[in-house]
């Protein structure tokens, strides 16, 4: 039963994509900035992993060190590049065209200190399958699916019930009024980009203990992931998420009726038909 | 000199492309990530017919570069239904898709193999082949561009552009069509990124799908940032700017194990740093 | 080893101290996706140079290659070729990758410069332009023995393929698929992986349900993840590749199994590989040593030109390569053509080895 | 012979709000005809619907015995209507002249082929068409400053040209929203002067408007508008003595 195959490796890549997806919407809502650099945030998590690992630390400290690293990146980002672009009066492109070369300087560092090659983790654990009905799941895809879960249902409780959630959502639903008032959005910005640059490592840990490690490995995830995040509606955690799984779920099944090389093609052409009829996406935040 | 009049003749066709893509972005203020697309089907368009019909070079360039204009107004037009933000994926989403049909269509554009071959242009019996001489076509080439963009912004077209830039709902209420004008400049744009694409062809007898993807719109949108938004001085200087620059950067001797990856960090470094302290790049206005 | 040092010193040539020193140039991408394999190619022709100049350089002259950067990308290989050929004057260039090749061909027989392929195998390579030799036979030459070898001598009847979507993946779907139906096999079905994406899960799962009896593999990188993910889905089917198997992190991998292989015959004696590791960290694998032995090719050109005392040319490395025509670099290449025909094994990877099946001479 | 501008039985919802109430009035031909009320009575959304920028659910305009319903605001000023807009919407980075050039209709080169390929004909005519916004800008008395950045200019100024940017666009009949609000003393009386001055030439104007005593001064009908309903209609002197329409009006007598 190939679809059922699929069908998984469909879901796992979902949690994998909508990390990612949940990670850019709590930003992108908020601060409106198009943060493509975010790819680049990914990749470097995998690296700084994957370093702290040949240095001897267990599995999930090294994960830790990944997760602290980008978020301690994600805040200085918006510190030193973003507050200070925006403070200057630039428009939307002129952040979009500094992330671009943000990206540029991460990956291309990356390239540089820990050559192109793929990198292996080189934890055989990860390879170790069990059989779920009747279909095969190895342990790094049964964890990408566990933190996938846990990522939303966190991200959905800070966006909700803790306090920076809520000043969060304010600033994203009206940026001119939480100017004036004590919201202090420029605060909420940096809390923000720190929150979800780390998250964005989780994914940018497991992808590659699952397919290997290249340092320009980022850019197609988060294309695929910000059309989840436009398609969902800008603003909503859900609609990210659940936008990621049927994106994921689409180009997996889409192999049962066309060769494998219009999967992505057809993603992207599906997104922009969608975005004539329905503008502010589905579930509209 | 075969290295100076090769990089005059790409940079030149770079020019027509900044023209494009500073027309759409800089003064109509459409933000879009996919000219590179429109400026490949300029390329696969007249390699196709030069290698397939007997249809003279000047022809085959005029013929594509009709085409890419229906292309590029049928590229912009989700820009009218959809905002700012939104537009930019819708924007991605198309240079993706082109990209997959250049890579996968390989009856049509020889797939990721490219399409080898391609016939030198033959005007008058004389056939451009070396870059001595095919210097002459691009020069020509970028002189009709700057030519027509120089006289549509002093006519009422540019300022009506410049006017739709700044409140298309003023310009509206003053009795003017605001889709109109859009629809006329991504037309010119798409002539221009079309035939730039049928020079680019031409040139290299040899395309293939990675110029045309998105790294290579990203380029053109950093080249019209870099030389100077919204400005004809801009639009001209950016793609000898950005173009030398790999050729600068590599006098400074870096240990060549990672010198090519220190020269793309550079690169991004002088986006940065531009972005931050001069917007409007060199020859420019505001963004 | 080599046999150019021990020459020089036979010779025992009192050279100028400061012999003046050859340059040679090459468009390899460094950067960008492609630039996992663009280094490795790098590195194997820095190695090589580096050890010739190490005994004192080729009949006393020193080797110097300038390398640059194109990014994959036909325009900027046709610009850089132009500089190294205009500005540096240098008489030949190496090159990888199809697409690339491919733009630059024509400049080189206009340009009488030497393009000198080491890695790309595309068939339209073998005929694109006189200037343009491949030290590596084209991919037809090479699956054409695997075809063979599966269905006539491991009775082999019905086949997948699994190929990376760019010049090199749809040359080998193409010429397998040709190969192995002639032979007497049938294709049942075909599946393109994106280049650079190493999830191959989908497409492999996709092949696994027409239950083929081997699976052939194209793909340039990413090799051990595809044998992790072989083995995650409990694969019947015997995977089957090209030369591209013969990488050692692949071979050292326990889920490669079983993998059956060619080889273009091309082993580096252990010193070597183990220097090369120790200089670069990463393995001396398919492409450097590709690219050493490319390198050593037109070394020996460059050192026949020196003792007959004729001008270091593009038209004279060439004209020298079709009178040597026999090379013994690290593997024995023979230039009946532009494209080098070598020897080819038929490997199997069994307990982390990668043991010969059988010999196939050049043809 | 309807009336010079004809509205009848306009409605329009905007989810939970009726912002416009079967609302019927005429204006005109000649006359300055001013529309009151307190805030978010429709004033503005009247000027949308006859301009075309908004499409009554109900409801008909006419504009000399023509209909004007389902037409483009293009169509719309074409037939010599033009309205300006509470927030300016002046083109900030361009020059006084170069917003009353955008104004102006028929250009020679306003399209890419003109201006590409009958480049003479096209700067000869811009030249005609520089003179003329000269002299609209003379018009509202800001000749001294066409070349000054909007950006530039002082807030009565440009408020004068907002109205300039209109007469250029040769409309016989003008709705202006709110065209002395912010002004007072010796700008104040400049406007109102144009305005009257405007009448006289033959223009029929529309006019949003607050301030009561510049009602008295300048309107020859009121219109009396809540919650998007024409409460009354009258000379000024009738509305503003009426003292239940003062209640709604301030919340107390004058």
């Amino acid at each position: 039963m190939l679809w059922l195959n699929l069908l998984l490796n469909g879901l796992v890549w979902g949690c994998a994509l909508g990390m990612v997806a949940v990670s850019f919407s709590l930003i992108f809502a908020t601060t409106r900035f198009f943060h493509v650099a975010h790819a680049a945030v990914y990749g470097l998590g995998g690296y700084v992993a994957w370093s702290a690992l040949k240095h001897g630390l267990p599995e999930w400290a090294a994960l830790l060190v990944g997760i602290v690293a980008c978020g301690a990146v994600g805040a200085l980002i918006q510190k030193l590049l973003y507050e200070r672009l925006d403070r200057s009066g630039a428009t939307h492109l002129v952040i979009l065209i500094a992330s671009l070369g943000l990206s540029a300087v991460i990956q291309n560092s990356l390239a540089a200190v820990y050559t192109s090659n793929v990198l292996q983790y080189g934890l055989p654990w990860g390879n170790r399958t069990t059989v779920i009905g009747g279909a095969l799941l190895t342990n790094t895809q049964m964890l990408t699916v566990g933190f996938g879960i846990l990522s939303y249902l966190g991200a959905m409780w800070f966006a909700h019930r803790t306090v920076l959630g809520k000043r969060m959502r304010a600033v994203a639903s009206n940026p001119f009024l939480a100017e004036i008032t004590r919201l202090q959005p420029r605060q909420v910005h940096i809390a923000v980009m720190a929150i979800g640059s780390a998250l964005v490592c989780i994914p940018g840990v497991l992808v590659p203990l699952d397919l290997g490690l290249q340092p320009f490995g980022g850019v197609p995830i988060l294309l695929t992931a910000t059309i989840a995040v436009i398609a969902g509606g800008v603003g909503s955690i859900s609609g990210a998420f659940v936008l990621a799984l049927v994106i994921a779920v689409l180009q997996n099944l889409s192999l049962l009726v066309m060769p494998g090389e219009w999967s992505i093609g057809i993603t992207f052409g599906i997104f922009v038909i969608f975005m004539l009829f329905r503008p502010r996406g589905l579930f509209t935040g | 000199m075969d290295f100076l009049t090769t990089y005059i003749v790409l940079a030149e066709i770079y020019v027509l492309l900044g023209l494009s893509t500073n027309l759409l972005v800089g003064i109509v203020g459409i933000f879009s990530v996919s000219q590179a697309a429109v400026f490949g089907v300029g390329a696969y368009l007249t390699a196709f017919l030069l290698m397939h019909t007997a249809l003279p070079f000047p022809v085959a360039v005029l013929l594509a570069a009709a085409l890419c204009v229906g292309l590029n107004i049928l590229v912009t037009l989700p820009s009218l239904r959809v905002s700012g933000d939104y537009f930019v994926v819708t924007s991605f989403g198309i240079q993706l898709l082109a990209t997959a049909v250049f890579t996968n269509w390989t009856g049509g554009t020889g797939g990721a193999n490219g399409l080898p071959g391609v016939p030198a242009p033959m005007i008058l019996g004389h056939e451009f082949l070396e870059p001595t001489e095919f210097i002459a076509l691009t020069t020509i080439g970028m002189g009709l561009g700057c030519l027509c963009f120089w006289l549509m912004m002093r006519a009422p077209f540019g300022a009506l552009l410049r006017a739709i830039r700044e409140d298309e709902l003023a310009v509206a209420a003053l009795g003017k069509s605001v889709l109109g004008a859009k629809v006329s400049a991504a037309a010119l744009a798409g002539a221009f990124a079309g035939s730039a694409g049928g020079l680019y062809a031409t040139f290299l007898s040899f395309v293939d799908p990675s110029s045309f993807d998105l790294d290579a719109s990203i380029f053109l949108l950093t080249m019209v940032v870099v030389g100077g938004a919204r400005t004809l001085a801009g639009s001209v200087l950016g793609p000898f700017v950005l173009l030398a620059l790999p050729q600068i950067l590599a006098l400074i001797d870096i240990p060549t194990s990672i010198a090519a990856a220190a020269r793309q960090l550079i690169y991004g470094l002088l986006l940065i740093v531009f972005m931050l302290f001069r917007p409007q790049g060199l020859l420019g206005e505001k963004l | 080893m080599l046999r150019i040092s021990t020459i020089a010193l036979a010779l025992g040539l009192a050279l100028p101290a400061s012999a003046q020193t050859i340059r040679l140039g090459a468009v390899l991408p460094l950067t960008g996706p492609a630039a996992v394999i663009g280094m490795q190619e790098q590195r194997g022709i820095q190695f090589a140079v580096d050890e010739v100049n190490a005994k004192g350089g080729v009949a006393g002259h020193k080797i110097e290659v300038l390398f640059e950067d194109n990014q994959a990308k036909p325009d900027q290989s046709v610009l850089l070729f132009n500089k190294l050929v205009d500005l540096q004057k240098v008489p030949a260039v190496f090159t990888g990758y199809s697409g690339p090749s491919l733009a630059m061909a024509p400049l080189a027989g206009r340009k009488k410069t030497l393009l000198v392929n080491g890695g790309a195998q595309a068939d339209a390579l073998d005929k694109a332009s006189p200037y343009l030799i491949n030290t590596i036979p084209v991919l037809a030459g090479e699956l054409d023995v695997l075809a063979t070898y599966l269905v006539a001598d491991a009775g082999k009847k019905t086949a997948a393929i699994l190929f990376e979507n760019n010049a090199a993946g749809i040359a080998g779907r193409d010429d397998f698929l040709g190969s192995f139906e002639k032979a007497g096999g049938k294709v049942l079905a075909q599946e393109p992986v994106p280049f650079g994406d190493t999830n191959y899960r989908p497409a492999l799962l996709k092949l696994a349900a027409t239950s083929p009896d081997v699976v052939f593999v194209v793909i340039t990188t990413g090799t051990p993840q595809l044998a992790d993910q072989v083995r995650q889905i409990d694969a019947k089917f015997t995977v089957v590749g090209s030369t591209f198997f013969s990488d050692p992190e692949l071979i050292a991998n326990p889920n490669a199994e079983g993998f059956t292989h060619t080889q273009v015959l091309i082993n580096a004696p252990e010193g070597m590989a183990a220097a090369f590791k120790t200089k670069y960290g990463t393995e001396f694998d398919f492409f450097p040593k590709q690219y050493y032995n490319a390198a050593t090719v037109v070394m020996i050109c460059v050192e026949k030109l020196l003792k007959d005392g004729k001008p270091v040319t593009g038209e004279n490395l060439l004209a020298a390569l079709k009178e040597i025509k026999t090379f013994k670099g690290l593997t024995t290449t023979v230039f009946n053509t532009n494209t080098a025909a070598t020897q080819i094994n038929m490997n199997r990877i069994n307990g982390k080895q990668d043991n010969l099946l059988k010999v196939i001479p050049p043809k | 012979m309807s009336a010079y501008l004809q509205v009848s039985g306009l409605n329009k919802r905007f989810g939970g709000l009726q912002a416009l109430r079967d609302c019927s009035f005429t204006v005109g031909q000649g006359r300055i005809t001013c529309l009151v009320g307190p805030n978010g009575a429709g004033k503005t959304t009247i000027f949308n619907a006859i301009t075309g920028f908004l499409v009554p659910d109900t409801g008909h305009v006419e504009f000399q015995g023509r209909s004007l319903d389902g037409q483009s605001p293009q169509q719309i000023v074409r037939h010599g209507i033009a309205r300006t807009f509470q927030n300016l919407r002046l083109f900030a980075d361009l020059t006084a002249r170069d917003n009353v050039l955008a104004g102006m209709q028929d250009h020679v080169g306003e399209g890419p082929l003109g201006a590409i390929f009958r480049p003479f004909h096209t700067a000869r005519a811009l030249a005609g068409k520089r003179d003329a916004a000269m002299a609209v800008l003379a018009h509202v008395g800001l000749e001294d400053r066409a070349d000054a950045l909007v950006r530039n200019l002082s807030y009565g100024e440009q408020k004068l040209l907002c109205i300039a940017r209109i007469l250029a666009t040769g409309a016989e009949l003008l709705l202006l929203d709110e065209p002395t609000s912010g002004l007072s003393g010796a700008a104040l009386t400049e406007v109102m002067a144009l305005l009257r001055r405007l009448q006289s030439e033959g223009k029929t104007l529309l006019v949003v408007e607050h301030n009561t005593r510049v009602v008295q001064q300048i309107a020859d009908d009121v219109l009396f508008l809540h919650h998007g309903h024409l409460l009354a209609h009258g000379s000024p002197a009738e509305i503003i003595a009426d003292p239940k329409l003062a209640e709604i009006y301030f919340g107390g007598t004058l």
